[in-house]
């Protein structure tokens, strides 16, 4: 179990947790039609110097003017120039932001949230299902685990996405393959001309890889009824709800456990997560 | 009356997913919206003064589902009127209607019960034909029913449902519609006016319970009141802006209330919005000649046009 | 966002009464402005270049003009700003000009306005989203309403250029009123020889289908793919029978008939070919004189037509064809003269309108060329000639010059001399206006050659004396009353829009002027054009017009349709509403109010919803305003670029 | 930078594309003077004009309101402003319940070739406006009331 | 009781406009047919008798307030830029933080209202984040209470340990006796509050004249139900949709019982501009609103009234405690029953839960799981009647 006061939290002036680093951004790159990543830095040099934080972590990313929306960091925590969040378009929030450019100013409050457990994975094989924009998450966790390959066993990942144009981290995806130990199955939900790898829906893709439960723990992240389905999935591949986690998003305001909105019963998104093991979500599904 | 009703819903109910109309409330002086699924559950039906709730506002809710509902002549207007812009369908309802001698306006009752009594003390209740009784520990209060009968009762003109499948009971008159309360509105001045709404909207806290309670509100979950896209409204807490929503809720209902007057009677902090809606049914009628709600073949006045309006006065420049 | 500002000059047309450097410099404190700039001419090819350079420059993603109005130049600046690799829709003009420095006098409430309505256009713009435009196929078929010598020639020249043509004539013959005259000025040659072969090729052209006696019933779609049903009004002649033999209107017994095509200059059997050059030479029966209507018995004509091409019963038709391109070219009619009672208000037989007169003289006319008084057939010796019977007079509504009656007037008076050498021409004229080419020396031959007299000045009353008139006026150079005794009185009646112009307007959904006249686009640069894409104007329906400007107008229509039907794909207009179907609660509300039925209901998962077909949605954004909850958006005039603009008005 | 204190008033025009801003540019070509006042937020037809951005402006400070689209019959869009004139007119009934002036908010039609009826429209709603006190304005919350000071200075 | 002090009838206004020089006065009043908290004005009356219609909770927590305020300053113009160089004139954003909060008392809140901070407390005052708009109004605060001589049909207080006299939070306990009030001070802040000359020392029969009124109003309320295992029976019906459905049929899903609720305390935040300038709002917001999860991809998790029901009664009477110590959530004002114009009664929902929860086989309760990395506090399990304890830790 990690030790919860080392948790980094979001501080830039504990007197106030609702106000934000301002930063600016330093990069930006043009994932698929729908997903850009930015790269941001702390304008207060000192708050960057210290900025650190652990794989899953979430931050709160304004556009001023027009609102804050959470994302996760999704730069490797031994990446210390930058912090990088990967935003799919949807809201407003999103829509502002990939209207930025390079040099535009935002807010950061982070990093926010528990984180995964690492840690406690090590020796395992791991079994990383994602699905669109859900692979964020996970690639900070993957690529923590591939600069410590030794410690885990076998490393799975099943990333889906709509099309082969919405598939982002496509120019790191060969990389990956090439790590040791490591198995990558791509897939699409419906052919397109050119595609080689699978196509289906994630959690058909799952069943058909009939990955084993044993040792292993599975790690998925993706879009509500995608994640609801690979949840099933996983249960009749006999995996335990101990033995599965799921990152989770939620439309959040405040993102540090105060206004409410991103419960799943007594559980906040925001503070309790956003890392969950399903045995923590059970019964409550149906809110996801 | 009631067994009536009662006999006519269980009538109804094998054959719909459930009857609403109204059953007992939470206090002596309310009834609550209650949903009939089986024969016995329709003992508890509650029917008379105080049936207030406007059942219609329900039924968007079952589309796809049929089921009955029993309606005062004001409620079924509002079920004409769904019908009449395809929000229910008509052969998904069963209507049963009754003849409605009004109900009570609770605000009226606490005016009735003094300062030092409020409706929530009342511990039981007793009505006869025109008169109401209130306990109160131990004394009781008699009042005229008139007194305590809601606004829109006065100038009800279809006490009988517009359109029903059911009608038990023997029709009422109707009575004429002059629209006395807006008349004594206007006697403020406009400065007097703009005051008025500053004073009262000031304490409107935001619950879009009077939305909510409108059997005609068709956006529900989207409503403008609190997207960015459209950004009509702000959420800070000033009277502009929630004055405006009730601009943006009469402008919605133009030539669409039928005048069922839950807006008003949800507020709780007991702001008359009805006014609104008043206003923009009396300019229908005038101007297009249209009562929403009476005719279900009928296309609100907004949704179409005439090329010549000859009850258009256009200013003359 | 990063926004350039330009403020034009515009020479001194914005600059004498609008501080433009001034505006520029404030309009740097607006949000997301990164550069302002004046200039002298922005719609010039260095200021075009200004912005060029800029975008570049200073990284703008947005460009703002203050200039002229956006009707004017906003296409010219949407292409320099795309020129620079920004999308054409990240731009907003303010109109400092029509709207500001035109109007008003006062500097700084001018530069204030300017000011402001750069600030509007700047929030406007702040919200402007990138818009491409889509491309669909459109029907390569014209229609040309009216068959008169514009449409003719219109439809000649898209016909010829490869293009199907639909030409729809109201009358049972093209022609219009080129073919009801004599002889045309200055040339004097005979109207009927230079028209009657282009009337022929209508008819023989294998691209031109004709429709006579038809008018148009209903249009829906839009450029590219108008749906347009016709009516085809009851003849009671089948014309595929019909040969045109002539044998019915000889022997039909109803002689007393109405004769349009002469305009009422004699009468006419009750079936009848309007004239012998009709196309189509098709016979036609006047219902309101044949007997077999009025009476309920007659039948004749029935019984003596070889080819059985009579059918009584004959109703309207209705006919849908799809074109792309719409000309019309409905002419025009005269001024009710009639309500001129100086001049007998129609009590006098011998006081004749203009176009009775060309029938009078006409070889081919009533009177076989021989000009005669309707009253007694006597040969006039004295005629008089008004002008401007109906033009240039505030006091019936026509303040309007009709242009060409000077002309006529002139060639009428010679056409008399030529075919009464005794008689003595007078005209009674306002002003002569003779500005074409060899114009002015036909009306000096008319009063040198011919001894036309000319007097300047009114007719204010024409009182019959015995079998003559005795038109009295004034002569305003000599300052004497005059007085003159005719035979016959020729009133050039001015012209007004063509009989239910503003109806057919409201179908084409273009604009019309008071008197009916159809609105072009642009007064000077788009004058063929009218508001509503694909509906092209030809001749005197967008104002008087003599022959050869009619036939130019009408060949510039042709190229115009012409132009827009040579391209494959018509491109469409990118500001169309769009459903946020997340939002939407599939009420109905706005297929309900949709003119164009733009709107459909469709299944997504389970729900109702609203979707827009964007080919015929023409983005008026009457399902914006409509749909409650804001779920349907106009792009480019969202809800909250107006809320924007207006707290933008108001906040400040 | 607001409006010209003491001198105008704050009116805001709607104008259809089509017909009543050629309307005011045919004014403006042909040199018809107006007061200054007005400012144009162009629109592409009556009928795009939800009712609400008068209600808007009006409870936003704006003293006056005026709408222009085109005649009637002459809708570039066929049936826009029949649509608008009913909204038109209603929402020239509710504001008088609330305390607004319904001579704040005038509605009428004038066509591109109608520039000197442009001008008379202007000149006599600008009259109508200046007759009438300032609009009273609903109360911003303070926090959005800060936000009103001048853009960005 | 040293300390206590009585106000008579006829100086109350007075006194109270004495403090309102100082201090930011609350204090309910007659607005239209609704009793509301305002800002003192002896004009304008007061109301002390009747239940007033509203929480006072806005003294702390604004139905909209400013979190910070924003402007993208110019960029400089004509600053020299290097070729091929991303220009300099980046935006520059300033953010700036509201002014403090003004002393201020709420005179006449009620029991339950003041109960109600219990509720506010763990969460805006939290072991990791402080929430410094709130704590600032809290501790500029002084709490009035007025003792409760009448209850109400919808009052039940007692069944989630509170009182008619309740003095939890409050600084001063105020109770109306026939000629003036008796005000008691609980805490050392109320003491300091009762000073002015106008306030006398009460005389000593007072206090048991105001204990007979508190035992009188704690009587008419009648026996409470034992709510042990409540949250178990939520969590337990979690899944029930049919329900939830049933309880829920009459719900308009408005948010009148939610910002009449004197314990809700979600908010929503936006941003606000005009031209370069903005601020950031917090506002009220409500589970009742579908809108609430509503996520920017469409999807909603509690997209039916139902399941936002479940939550708010599930907020109240299971998740809390789960977090809080067995703390219910609900101050039993009962004004969500009063208020609620479809007549949706929280009482009867939580009876019937019980009842429901008690007719299926007991599932397995929910146990505390080893969380993923790390989940703050242990699930506790319930304690007692879910009366009200010291908040555990602070």
């Amino acid at each position: 179990m990690a030790d919860i006061a080392k948790i980094p939290v979001y501080s830039p002036d504990m007197a106030n947790p609702y106000m934000p680093y301002v930063a600016t951004l330093k990069e930006v790159i043009r994932e698929t039609h729908n997903i850009m990543t930015f790269r941001v830095v702390l304008d207060d040099a000192e708050a960057m110097k210290n900025f650190r934080h652990e794989p899953g972590q979430v931050g709160q990313l304004s556009v001023y003017g027009v609102g804050e929306a959470t994302f996760v960091i999704n730069s490797p925590p031994t990446r210390r120039e930058f912090i990088q969040f990967s935003v799919m378009r949807a809201g407003e929030v999103t829509s502002a932001l990939h209207k930025l450019k390079v040099g535009d100013k935002v807010g950061v409050r982070a990093p926010l949230g528990n984180h995964f457990d690492y840690n406690a994975m090590k020796g395992k094989n791991i079994l990383f299902v994602g699905g669109g924009i859900g692979m964020a998450p996970l690639r900070t966790l993957l690529l923590y685990m591939f600069d410590n390959r030794d410690d885990y066993g076998k490393i799975s990942l099943l990333y889906g996405a709509r099309s082969p144009e919405d598939m982002a981290f496509s120019y790191e995806i060969e990389e990956w393959r090439k790590t040791k130990n490591t198995d990558v199955v791509l897939t699409i939900d419906r052919e397109a001309e050119g595609w080689k790898e699978r196509v289906g829906l994630i959690p058909n893709v799952l069943l058909e890889m009939n990955p084993s439960p044993k040792d292993t723990v599975a790690i998925t992240c993706g879009p509500p009824i995608m994640i609801k389905f690979t949840l099933q999935a996983l249960d009749k591949l006999k995996f335990q709800p101990e033995q599965i986690f799921t990152t989770l998003e939620r439309r959040m305001k405040c993102g540090i456990g105060i206004c409410g909105r991103c419960n799943i019963g007594d559980k906040y998104v925001c503070v309790d997560g956003p890392v969950f093991s399903y045995a923590e979500l059970r019964g409550m599904v149906d809110e996801l | 009356m009631d067994d009536e009703l009662k006999g006519a819903i269980r009538k109804v109910l094998p054959d719909v997913d459930c009857v609403i109309g109204w059953g007992p409330g939470p206090d002596p002086l309310r009834s609550a919206p209650f949903f009939m699924r089986k024969p016995e559950e329709v003992d508890a039906f509650v029917v008379g003064p105080l049936a207030v709730n406007n059942p219609a506002v329900f039924l968007p809710e079952y589309k796809g589902k049929k089921v009955g509902i029993v309606v005062k002549g004001c409620d079924s207007r509002s079920v004409v009127q769904q019908i009449a812009e395809g929000l229910v369908k008509r052969e998904e309802v069963v209507i049963i209607g009754f003849p409605c001698s009004g109900v009570v306006d609770i605000q009226k009752i606490a005016a009735q019960l003094g300062q030092d009594i409020e409706p929530g003390m009342v511990t039981s209740l007793s009505i006869s034909s025109d008169k109401l009784t209130v306990n109160v520990k131990d004394t009781a209060k008699t009042m005229d029913m008139a007194d305590v009968r809601a606004d829109k009762c006065a100038s009800c003109q279809y006490p009988n449902a517009v359109v029903s499948d059911e009608f038990v009971g023997t029709p009422k008159e109707g009575k004429t519609d002059d629209y006395a309360d807006l008349a004594a509105f206007e006697e403020k001045s406009i400065d007097e006016r703009f005051a008025f709404w500053e004073q009262e909207m000031s304490r409107c806290i935001r619950c879009y319970a009077c939305r909510n309670a409108c059997p005609l509100c068709v956006c529900r979950d989207h409503c403008v009141a609190t997207s960015r896209e459209p950004h009509w409204l702000n959420q800070a807490d000033s009277t502009r802006e929630k004055l405006f929503f009730q601009l943006i809720h009469a402008t919605h209902l133009a030539g669409r209330c039928t005048g069922c007057g839950e807006c008003s009677r949800a507020c709780p902090v007991g702001i008359p919005v009805g006014l609104f809606k008043r206003t923009m049914t009396r300019a229908a009628a005038r101007l297009f000649d249209y009562q929403a709600g009476t005719n279900a073949e009928t296309v609100p006045p907004l949704q179409t046009f005439a090329t010549e309006e000859p009850t258009i006065k256009e200013r003359e420049w | 966002m990063r926004i350039g500002v330009f403020i034009c000059h515009c020479g001194t047309n914005i600059g004498a009464t609008v501080d433009s450097a001034g505006v520029a410099e404030n309009a740097k404190s607006l949000p997301d402005v990164v550069f302002a700039t004046d200039s002298m001419y922005t719609c010039s090819e260095p200021g075009q270049d200004g912005i060029i350079r800029a975008i570049s420059e200073h990284a703008l993603d947005g460009v703002v003009v203050a200039a002229c109005s956006p009707r004017m130049h906003e296409p010219t600046f949407r292409r320099a700003v795309e020129r620079a690799g920004v999308n054409r829709y990240m731009f907003e003009m303010a109109n400092i000009r029509e709207h500001v420095s035109w109007i008003g006098k006062d500097k700084e409430a001018n530069s204030n306005k300017a000011f402001e309505l750069v600030r509007i256009a700047v929030e406007k713009l702040r919200r402007n989203r990138p818009l491409t435009p889509k491309y669909f196929p459109s029907t390569k078929r014209v229609l040309v309403i009216g068959g008169g010598v514009a449409g003719i020639q219109a439809a000649l020249d898209c016909a010829d250029a490869g293009i199907e043509v639909i030409m729809v004539e109201r009358e049972p013959s093209i022609g219009g009123k080129m073919a009801k005259l004599d002889k045309t000025f200055p040339t004097v040659d005979c109207s009927s020889c230079i028209l009657g072969p282009k009337m022929v090729d209508v008819a023989q052209h294998p691209k031109i289908t004709l429709y006579a006696c038809s008018e148009l019933e209903s249009v829906s779609g839009f450029v590219g793919n108008f749906e347009v049903v016709i009516r085809r009004k009851a003849t009671c002649v089948d014309n595929t029978k019909c040969t045109g033999c002539g044998l019915c209107a000889e022997k039909c017994p109803s002689k007393k008939s109405f004769d349009r095509f002469n305009e009422g200059v004699g009468t006419t059997t009750a079936i009848n070919i309007p004239f012998p050059q009709a196309i189509p030479k098709k016979a036609v029966i006047d219902k309101s004189f044949c007997r077999q209507f009025v009476k309920g018995k007659c039948g004749v004509c029935a019984k003596v037509c070889p080819t059985g091409a009579i059918s009584y019963e004959q109703q309207d038709e209705l006919l849908t064809v799809q074109v792309g391109a719409m000309v019309a070219a409905t002419g025009y009619d005269l001024v009710d003269w009639k309500v001129y009672s100086e001049y007998g208000g129609g009590r006098y037989p011998d006081v004749v309108t203009s176009l009775q007169y060309e029938r009078m003289m006409s070889a081919s006319g009533p009177f076989g060329g021989h000009i005669k008084r309707l009253s007694d057939g006597k040969e006039p010796k004295n005629v008089v000639f008004i002008q401007c019977v109906g033009s240039r007079d505030v006091s019936i509504g026509r303040p309007y010059c009709s242009g060409f009656c000077c002309m006529y007037t002139a060639k009428q008076a010679i056409l008399t001399k030529d075919h009464i050498p005794d008689s003595q021409s007078y005209v009674f004229y306002m002003d002569i206006r003779s500005p074409g080419k060899g114009y002015d020396e036909f009306t000096r031959r008319a009063q040198e050659e011919y001894g036309t007299q000319y007097i300047r000045g009114r007719v204010s009353l024409i009182y019959p004396k015995g079998d003559r008139y005795i038109v009295r006026g004034v002569d305003t150079l000599a300052g004497a009353q005059v007085e003159v005794e005719a035979d016959l009185v020729v009133l050039a009646v001015g012209v007004e829009a063509a009989a239910n112009s503003p109806h057919l307007a409201e179908k084409l959904r273009i604009s019309y002027d008071k008197f009916g006249f159809f609105m072009e686009s642009h007064v000077k640069l788009k004058p063929i054009e009218t508001n509503t894409a694909g509906v092209f104007l030809a001749g005197c329906s967008q104002g008087p017009k003599d022959i050869p400007s009619s036939v130019a107008m009408g060949s510039a229509a042709a190229a115009k349709a012409i132009g827009l039907l040579s391209k494959d794909m018509l491109e469409s207009d990118p500001q169309i509403a769009q459903v946020n179907i997340n939002r939407c609660v599939g009420c109905g509300k706005c297929i309900n109010v949709c003119p164009y039925k733009a709107i459909r209901e469709i299944d997504f998962r389970g729900q109702a919803k609203a979707e827009v077909i964007e080919a015929v949605c023409q983005g008026c954004g009457l399902c914006n305003a409509t749909c409650p909850q804001g779920a349907v958006q106009l792009s480019h005039f969202t809800d909250n670029q107006i809320l924007a603009e207006v707290e933008a008005l108001c906040r400040c | 930078m607001s409006v010209l204190t003491g001198k105008e008033r704050r009116i805001v025009g709607f104008l259809c594309n089509w017909c009543s801003y050629g309307g005011a540019d045919t004014a403006g070509v042909g040199r018809f003077v107006q007061p200054t006042d007005l400012r144009i937020i162009r629109v592409p037809c009556s009928g795009r004009i939800n009712p609400l951005f008068i209600v808007k402006a009006l409870l936003g400070g704006a003293d006056g309101v005026l709408v222009s689209g085109c005649h009637p019959r002459d809708c570039h869009y066929a049936e826009g402003n029949f649509y608008a004139r009913r909204r038109l007119e209603m929402c020239k009934n509710l504001l008088p319940l609330v305390g607004i002036d319904p001579k704040r908010f005038e509605y009428t039609w004038v066509s591109a070739s109608e520039g000197q009826r442009w001008q008379h429209v202007v000149t006599e709603f600008t009259k109508q406006i200046h007759a009438l006190p300032p609009a009273p304005v609903f109360p911003e919350s303070p926090e959005i009331e800060r936000l009103a000071a001048c853009a960005g200075e | 009781m040293p300390g206590n002090k009585f106000l008579a009838t006829a100086d109350v206004a007075a006194w109270l406009g004495e403090l309102s020089k100082t201090m930011r006065v609350f204090a309910p009043r007659n607005e239209g047919q609704a009793v509301v908290y305002r800002e003192f004005d002896a004009a304008k009356g007061l109301e002390l008798r009747r239940k007033p219609t509203e929480s006072a909770k806005h003294a702390l927590f604004p139905r909209s307030e400013e979190l910070l305020s924003f402007s993208y300053l110019r960029p400089a113009f004509g600053a020299p830029e290097k070729e091929g160089e991303t220009p300099s004139d980046v935006s520059q954003v300033q953010v700036k933080m509201p002014v403090e909060p003004m002393p201020t008392v709420v005179f006449g809140m009620l029991g339950c209202d003041a109960g109600s901070v219990t509720t506010f407390d763990p969460i805006y005052d939290g072991s990791k984040f402080k929430d410094v708009y709130y704590l600032k109004k809290r501790q500029a605060t002084v709490f009035i209470v007025r003792a409760c001589a009448e209850v109400l049909s919808t009052c039940f207080c007692n069944w989630v340990g509170g009182d008619p006299a309740n003095t939890k939070n409050a600084d001063v306990l105020a109770t109306e006796l026939s000629d003036g009030w008796l005000l008691q001070p609980v805490t050392e802040r109320g003491e300091k509050a009762l000073t002015s000359p106008l306030l006398k020392d009460a005389p000593a029969a007072s206090e048991g004249q105001a204990t007979a009124i508190h035992d009188n109003a704690r009587k008419s309320l009648g026996d409470a139900p034992n709510l042990e295992g409540i949250d178990a029976a939520l969590f337990s019906l979690f899944a029930d949709n049919d329900f939830w459905q049933r309880q829920s049929a009459g719900c308009l899903a408005c948010g009148t019982c939610t910002y009449l609720c004197p314990t809700c305390h979600c908010f929503s935040i936006t941003d606000e501009t005009s031209a370069r300038n903005g601020v950031r709002l917090r506002s009220w917001d409500t589970c009742m609103a579908s809108l609430y999860t509503l996520e920017a991809s469409g999807h909603n998790p509690r997209s039916l009234k139902a399941a936002r029901l479940r939550n708010r009664v599930g907020h109240k009477f299971a998740y809390f405690l789960r977090n809080n110590d067995g703390q219910i959530s609900c101050c039993g004002c009962g004004r969500c029953i009063k208020s609620c114009p479809s007549s949706v009664d929280i009482r009867q929902i939580v009876k019937d839960a019980l009842v429901q929860a008690a007719s299926i086989a007991p599932p397995p309760p929910p146990q505390p799981v080893a969380p993923a990395a790390a989940s703050p506090k242990p699930a506790a399990p319930v304690k007692g009647k879910g009366r009200t304890k010291e908040k555990a830790n602070g």
